[in-house]
């Protein structure tokens, strides 16, 4: 729901994903972790929300 | 409408005199001719104040809470989409049932009153209104008038669900027939079908206006935390400023906060000073709650798990 | 010079820490700038912004008497954000501080009575930059008897203990009054509430003017007390403290009916707050 | 007092000068909201409005203004501050709005506490105001002794008659400005537009149908902060959102606060705040001295009827019922002011 909506005020598909990973998942972690950081390297800077003073 | 502003005061009248209520929540003349405004009556006296037509906007199922911890009981008059508060905040035990005597009045659709106001002569005085189907006629004592429900309703009366009360003690009025007049996602969609950056230039164009009153927050009926996120400051999740990212955070927040109990009233998006196109938010959290959990707006009907606060092995799993 | 209207503060470094109690510690500190210090002009009961970069500021009273020396006192209790912060500060360190801002006690009308301070808890504090200043060499002549009736919860939230147990005491035609509500092995003095032992004290409103600092249930019980002993509301001096950003009388919120406690008070005398609404 | 002809036809032409020597500031549309931004020429401006929904206090009292920015590790304290205003006019601004600028001088420029960013940004910007041309039910500007073409506060006052504006020159700097661009401000034909404009304020204030009275008002409050109007309906339906004074011209509450942007680093912010909200006066150790709507609704009406007249010789409302189209609720501060009269003349 949260992604959805997130998507639809203007957030790039995939800069916001969610995953469910059980403290014993070390494995599915680091290639979670993996997957997303290549994917948010393939997305570019983020545009959005951008911490600006004022 | 004159008959039913005529029951209206009767049956108030009668439960306030049969004691069977303290205060009864309704709407009365307000400063515009095209304007009500909330009346909260004490003594059968005063039901003389409380009226109906097209121009009772406001969602008064807002007050309930006010009230949650006070002696006696409350009639409150609801429309169709207020009831829908009325049972979401029913089912949230927000208040009870037995403290609330929810007074339910069909509603033909309300209009836009400044759309109303810039038709009407400055300073008339309303002296009746009535509903002829696709329009009102509402006559003052500047001449008549008569307003054609597609071009001067409130977008939300324009696709809306529930012209009867979902619930009510006492029904004022004949029921009456569903009637929209579009499509009632079309504009989610719209914005759906748009690129990103095209929604983002869209959305951002709309939070830069935002002077984060806090209005949309104030007005929603299941807004009903006792100390907002928003007014925290220790520690502080979103400051005071009004700059874009400030503004977006609120948004995407406000409006998923309430996802899942959000009547879809509409009230927020009315009362926006800087007209931001908020129900665009809440309808898209609707649109997908239907077509990810078959979920019904919120509050038609009772008893309705919320469909983000209950865990049905069936949901979708796009996370996992 | 200094300029206070600005909105920006001056650094301050601190020179001396005293824990007073378990949450109150009292922070001597001197202006980096000497000019500053020299020409802050700080008169008994204003009040300064105090700066924590990161955090805000917090309206923060003077607890010490121009008269004692170059450099000023703030007495400040753990209560929020920024006091936590000063709380773990360390001497040597700094902090921002503008101001004086708001009134003073009526000191030049006090001159040749005799002065009656009533102060309950941590509320002494603000009251201590006038009774230091009484007592000053300067200007002890131009005052009277000093009497100071002070208590707080137990022997432990007593503050400026040496100054009620040695300084004060050993000054010429002073006396002190310590009571605690709850007495305990280190406690050997009075037990019971201050209003109580203002009764039993008795001042005499003759020539007098009475001081009171504290919270406001003591207060509410006090007062009732002071009048049955004489004393006329405009003999009545107390201080108040409410939410404040600006301290200049603009940000709004520190009202009370047309008044702005930061630049109208904080100092007021009974007479004054009689004619005042009751929202504080 | 001096006067000055524009062509409507010209003025573009001036808006696209203005904009190149100085920050140009005019009202503008955004979808169905009209509101003031930085303009970079006539092209943008909107003039076909009645009453902006936010008015331009902005201009001097921005929503959000860094005061300065800091570095601060505990052990040292460098503080940088931003540079004065830069040279600007406020273009067509509505006369109501400008008299609220002159409530908020005493406010920000009194001679014991002045405030340097205010001033800063007074000085530096010249005002032309912009007539009405039409009155909304929601107007009751003649109440406070203000006009639909009343030049208080304005530097220069654009009247708009037939093809052409009528300019009053109000003061030195707005003679200035109209001088600096003398091939558009010409004098002729500025006796008839005088007569033409007498008669235009004429008829707009007949066109006002809000009957608001303060007569006895403020002595009634002088003289009871209890009344038992305050707990009726208006705090009862009061939803404690702060739009009313977030439109509100003359509203000038703020708060002040830091933001951090690294571990040593950040700046400290200006921003509107609102009485309205319960968090507003809420000190450290938990007491609100305005703990529920009543004190809240109350504060608000006592301020702009009472406190600021007392402080300041001024009404804290001009008029311009922005409060009262924007209320969620409703709550009209013209109901008030005759309500409260009635109370005063049965008592």
């Amino acid at each position: 729901m949260l992604k959805r909506l997130l998507e639809y005020v203007g957030f790039e598909p995939g800069r916001f994903q969610a995953r469910w990973i059980s403290g014993s998942e070390g494995a599915k972690f680091t290639s979670t972790i993996k997957d997303l950081t290549e994917k948010i390297k393939s997305l570019g800077p983020n545009k959005k929300m951008r911490d600006d003073i004022l | 409408m004159m008959d039913v502003i005529q029951q209206l005061r009767e049956q108030a009248k009668k439960l306030l005199e049969e004691k069977k209520v303290d205060l009864v929540i309704g709407f009365g003349q307000g400063t515009e001719l095209a304007r009500t405004t909330p009346v909260f009556i004490d003594s059968p006296e005063g039901v003389s104040k409380l009226t109906w037509g097209p121009f009772c906007a406001n969602n008064l199922a807002k007050y309930l809470t006010d009230y949650k911890n006070a002696p006696g009981n409350i009639a409150v008059v609801v429309k169709g989409c207020d009831s829908r508060s009325v049972i979401r905040l029913l089912d949230d035990n927000q208040i009870s049932r037995d403290k609330v005597v929810v007074i339910g009045v069909p509603c033909p659709g309300q209009l836009e009153w400044q759309k109303v106001a810039a038709e009407v002569k400055p300073g008339a005085v309303l002296k009746e209104t009535a509903d002829n189907g696709e329009s009102f006629s509402v006559k003052t004592d500047a001449g008549d008038y008569s307003f054609n429900k597609k071009d001067y309703m409130l977008h939300r009366c324009l696709v809306c669900e529930n012209p009867n009360p979902v619930v009510a003690d006492i029904t004022i009025g004949k029921e009456l027939p569903v009637k929209t007049y579009e499509e009632r996602f079309a504009e989610v969609s719209e914005l759906e079908q748009m690129n990103t950056e095209d929604k983002n230039a869209y959305w951002d164009k709309q939070f830069s206006r935002c002077l984060r009153c806090y209005a949309c927050r104030n007005v929603c009926s299941v807004c009903t935390c006792q100390i907002c996120v928003f007014d925290q400051m220790l520690p502080m999740w979103v400051s005071k400023r009004t700059n874009l990212s400030e503004n977006t955070m609120f948004h995407i927040t406000r409006a998923f906060h309430v996802a899942g109990r959000c009547v879809d009233c509409g009230e927020c998006d009315r009362v926006c000073p800087m007209d931001i196109p908020l129900r665009k938010l809440n309808q898209k959290i609707h649109k997908d709650l239907g077509d990810l959990f078959d979920s019904p707006t919120p509050g038609s009907k009772p008893g309705i798990p919320s469909a983000l606060g209950e865990f049905s092995p069936g949901d979708p799993e796009e996370f996992m | 010079m200094p300029n206070p209207t600005a909105l920006t503060p001056y650094p301050v470094t601190i020179t001396k820490i005293v824990d007073e109690t378990s949450d109150v510690k009292t922070f001597t500190v001197v202006f980096d700038d000497p000019d500053i210090m020299d020409n802050f002009g700080n008169l008994p009961g204003q009040v300064c912004m105090l700066s924590i970069f990161g955090e805000g500021e917090s309206t923060i009273s003077i607890t010490s008497a121009p008269t004692r020396g170059k450099f000023l006192e703030f007495t400040v209790k753990r209560v929020g954000r920024l006091t936590n912060i000063m709380h773990q500060m360390e001497v040597g360190q700094k902090f921002g501080v503008r101001g004086p801002y708001g009134n003073w006690f009526p000191f030049d009308i006090m001159k040749g009575k005799d002065l009656f301070f009533v102060g309950g808890g941590f509320a002494l504090a603000p009251i201590r930059s006038l009774i230091d200043y009484a007592l000053s060499e300067q200007h002890r002549s131009e005052y009277g008897k000093v009497e100071i009736l002070y208590g707080s919860r137990s022997y432990e939230d007593l503050c400026f203990k040496s100054d009620l147990f040695e300084r004060w005491p050993s000054l010429s035609n002073t006396a002190i009054y310590t009571t605690v509500d709850r007495g305990g092995d280190n406690w050997q003095g009075r037990v019971g509430h201050v209003p109580g032992y203002v009764e039993e004290v008795a001042p005499s409103p003759e020539n007098k003017f009475a001081i009171i600092a504290g919270p406001p249930i003591m207060i509410k019980f006090a007062l009732p007390v002071m009048e049955k002993l004489g004393f006329k509301n405009e003999q009545i001096i107390t201080t108040l403290e409410m939410r404040m950003k600006c301290c200049l009388g603009k940000c709004g919120r520190c009202n009370i009916g047309s008044k702005f406690v930061c630049v109208d008070g904080p100092v007021f005398s009974l007479a004054q707050l009689k004619g005042m609404p009751q929202e504080y | 007092m001096e006067a000055r002809v524009v062509n409507k036809g010209q003025l573009p032409e001036l808006l696209d000068k203005l904009a190149k020597d100085y920050d140009l500031i005019a009202p503008v549309q955004e979808e169905t909201v009209v509101l003031f931004r930085k303009i970079s020429g006539g092209k943008d401006a909107f003039l076909e409005y009645t009453n902006s929904d936010v008015s331009p206090k902005g201009c001097f009292l921005p929503q959000n203004e860094k005061t300065f920015n800091y570095t601060y590790t505990g052990d040292s304290i460098e503080i940088n501050k931003p540079e004065g205003a830069q040279k600007a006019v406020l273009f067509g601004a509505r006369p109501c709005d400008i008299k609220a600028i002159t409530t908020l001088d005493p406010v920000f420029e009194g001679e014991k506490f002045g405030d340097e960013y205010y001033s800063s940004k007074r000085e530096n910007t010249v005002i032309i105001g912009l007539s009405c041309s039409k009155v909304l039910s929601t107007c009751f500007c003649y109440a406070f002794e203000g006009g639909p073409c009343d030049g208080t506060g304005s530097d220069l006052l654009f009247t708009e008659i037939g093809d052409k504006y009528y300019v009053e020159v109000n003061t030195e700097k707005g003679k200035a400005l109209a001088d600096a661009y003398s091939q558009i401000f010409s004098s002729q034909g500025a006796d008839q537009l005088a007569k033409d404009k007498e008669e235009l304020a004429k008829k707009l204030a007949g066109e006002f149908v809000r009957k608001v009275d303060l007569t006895g008002v403020k002595e009634l409050l002088d003289n009871n902060f209890e009344l038992a109007f305050w707990s009726g309906d208006e705090q009862k339906k009061c939803i404690g959102c702060g739009t009313c004074t977030y439109v509100c011209p003359t509203c000038h509450c703020f708060d002040i606060f830091d933001y951090p942007t690294g571990d040593f680093d950040g700046a400290r912010l200006r921003c509107w705040d609102s009485c309205m909200y319960p968090e507003y006066t809420l000190m450290a150790g938990g007491h609100n001295p305005r703990p529920s709507r009543k004190e809240r609704v109350r504060n608000r009406f006592m301020h702009k009827l009472k406190y600021h007249l007392d402080r300041y010789n001024m009404v804290g409302c001009v008029g311009c019922g922005r409060c009262v189209r924007k209320c969620p609720v409703n709550i009209d501060i013209t109901k008030i002011i005759n309500d409260l009269k009635e109370v005063a003349q049965n008592a």
